[in-house]
């Protein structure tokens, strides 16, 4: 079973040579310390910032530059600064080639939930129903489970939701997942877990083709 | 050149009422119009709706008319900070409109440019969509979303000229440039205010035609939300 | 009867402090020639500028420096620059308080045709359409006739609108009209030049109530 | 840094071809991509449809283009100083389609930010308003505009970085930001390419994303069409 950081390990093999990124809040966030430093990426951080770098150094963060998830962070080299709404043109407009974010449910045609649990949580959907209704590559990044021990990968989503079918992928602390023809599709297994524990764990509907390798890093 | 300047927050929110709207730049606590929102505060205006992607900490920000109920009503995208807010939102001791927040930014924007509305993929299939009309366009399903009417625009600049050009730093610049213009007046507040020729014209982000009222704020705390640093 | 300047210089009169005023090519462009100087005024160019100055010092022309009437210019202290997007955004969003623009027609209804002689002659309305739509002040400099002497101050236009219903005023070689009601009103007289010949050079309809004043400068 | 120099002006004009939509930035002849444009001229490109709010003139700017008859269509809002583009239009050699400059812009800034369609009042109860939805907002008639689509967007801006991060002078800014990021591959050409992060963040007008190709262009004639000039 993986934490959070080899879920961020996972899904930072996804990333490759050339892409612009955004990164949700939580462990998308963490995916930007795995990728690999020979290929060439810059991290779009929606509230106005591409080219994002690590966090600061001790006494040097700057109030007014943070990230979508409200952290002092730095700008590399090469970096640019511009406004919410041209930021959100880059994300509706398609120019952004991958976003990682996180959700509570995803449904087996690709719809999303990650804002709402009516009557008890409302934090508001922020960025992420124009990210999820406007990228053509979607990686989701979540437990499998909640706590409670039931599936978050169901036919059907139950909680309001940020978008329909639009998840493309999902890597969660069991396994990694297509999202294709209305199914998920399994694609490899978290090291030491079975697809029978994947199966158990999945209230939709699981594909499950020949041989299920185990993740590599 | 057309001079914009006025002597003090006072002067700057002349005419704000109860019941009004006003639009807030700011992104968390990050370029957020402080002076004026305190001033707000000690005006006491009442029943107002506050167009603002996020609704401030408790202690600061947006969150300090929270918590005198100042606010009848929020527009936002994201209120996951604040938990006055989401305990008045439950109870409906105050309407909240939750709204995409590229489509929040947009819709300042197409106030702000005469554009009454404009179709966007946000939030098709979703809450946001109900009673709104869709679209397909390029094989791909839209809602029509309508330009936002608010009756002052409050934004933050981090230097500003007579003239009323201001120019942002960093990322708090954020929603404060598509806000200039959208309200029927904006004022902006700047951490330095210069005399007009100062600024090199090309690197103005939003044109003094935009603002109505500038006035350099009297202090800026700028609390940072969430510290992050590496060591050394 | 009015020359070109006269026009202008007449038309200059109903600039106010406080201004920002975007001028066609022609006669309009000689407006800003005869503004008061005690008043506060901005020009803008819908190429890109506000704060436009008046025309450079020899061999101080810059060609990254020009009015939309592509002219050499100055920028004055409190000028910005910015691109047509948001240029034209200034002008739909009414934030420029005047526009004076040039007329090949303007019916009693407000209707203005300035930008098409079918089959003969199609300059493109460049951006008149988008500024005679959106202005809530326009004013036209025109001359009462064309050249065969026929009035251009018509019933109903005859040749392919710029918009419709947008003209409150004009200011042509005879006189200063104001559209209203679906009628040319009759407000000061060109110096020399009587009622009888105005409406002469009339096709529409001419209010004439009162005393006619002549034009003071 | 995602690197997105290229040698000259060869290399960036890789994949264009016969029939193909191209949108060119510039006003008149300033900040025309004069390189990008000679080059169109060299391979002898046919069938092209411009996206560009003049036509240069009779020998410069796309009025190259115009004289060798490379050019189909031309989507543009003026083309008053090109007597030879009047002609061909008017004899019918080459289709055209003249739209308000503001709907220009705002229909390459459409494309540019997902914005399928958006309303306008500009061109209402004109040919322009011909065969489109119109639609009454506060009590004001608009009528729909689409985004464009186009293959190649070509624009000239004053510096850049390796990163394709652009800043414009004066007035030579005008279409070109716009229809950066608005056709599928974005060239950009600049006076000044220097490395990453040598440019100020807060200074850039169009970030690199929207860039796909940069170079800095071999010679700048940068021709001036209406010299005014006072006596000192």
């Amino acid at each position: 079973m993986l934490d959070k950081n080899q879920i961020a390990q996972r899904i930072a093999k996804e990333v490759k040579d050339g892409y612009y990124v955004n990164l949700g809040i939580g462990i998308p966030t963490l995916v930007a310390n795995f990728v690999r430093d020979d290929i060439s990426v810059e991290f779009q951080s929606e509230n106005g910032i591409l080219g994002m770098g690590p966090f600061p150094y001790e006494g040097e963060e700057d109030p007014d530059l943070i990230n979508a998830g409200k952290q002092t962070i730095t700008a590399l080299p090469g970096a640019s600064f511009f406004d919410s709404a041209m930021s959100f043109g880059m994300i509706r407009g398609q120019h952004v080639d991958l976003t990682i974010l996180g959700a509570m449910e995803v449904s087996q045609n690709g719809d999303i939930a990650n804002w709402k649990i009516p009557g008890k949580m409302v934090k508001g959907m922020g960025g992420a129903m124009d990210l999820v209704a406007s990228a053509e590559n979607i990686i989701v990044a979540m437990m499998h489970t909640n706590r409670a021990g039931e599936s978050k990968l169901l036919k059907e989503c139950t909680l309001p939701l940020t978008g329909v079918a639009c998840v493309k992928k999902i890597v969660s602390n069991l396994a990694v997942m297509e999202v294709r023809d209305g199914k998920f599709h399994l694609l490899e297994r978290a090291p030491g877990v079975s697809v029978e524990e994947i199966q158990q764990a999945t209230e939709g509907d699981l594909v499950v083709e020949g041989d299920i390798p185990e993740m590599k890093f | 050149m057309i001079n914009k300047t006025v002597a003090n927050v006072r002067e700057a929110c002349e005419g704000i009422d109860d019941g009004m709207t006003f639009m807030l730049g700011g992104f968390g606590l990050c370029g957020i119009p402080e002076n004026i929102i305190n001033e707000l505060v000690r005006r006491n205006v009442q029943g107002v709706t506050c167009i603002s992607n996020n609704a401030g900490v408790d202690d600061f920000g947006l969150g300090l008319l929270l918590k005198k109920h100042q606010i009848k009503k929020m527009i936002s995208s994201y209120v996951g900070e604040n938990a006055e807010f989401e305990r008045q939102m439950l109870s409906g001791e105050m309407e909240v409109e939750l709204v995409p927040q590229g489509t929040l930014a947009q819709r300042c924007e197409a106030a702000r440019t005469g554009i009454p509305a404009f179709f966007t993929p946000a939030g098709y299939g979703t809450e946001v969509a109900e009673g709104k009309e869709t679209r397909e366009f390029n094989g791909k399903m839209h809602i029509m979303e309508r330009a936002f009417e608010a009756d002052f625009s409050f934004v933050k600049a981090w230097k500003g000229d007579e003239a009323g050009n201001l120019i942002f730093k960093g990322t708090a610049r954020n929603f404060n440039p598509a806000m200039c213009g959208a309200g029927k007046i904006t004022v902006a507040e700047v951490e330095e205010l210069v005399p007009a020729g100062e600024l090199d014209p090309n690197h103005v982000h939003i044109p003094g035609i935009f603002v109505q009222r500038i006035f350099q704020g009297e202090k800026y705390e700028k609390r940072i939300e969430q510290l992050t640093v590496r060591k050394k």
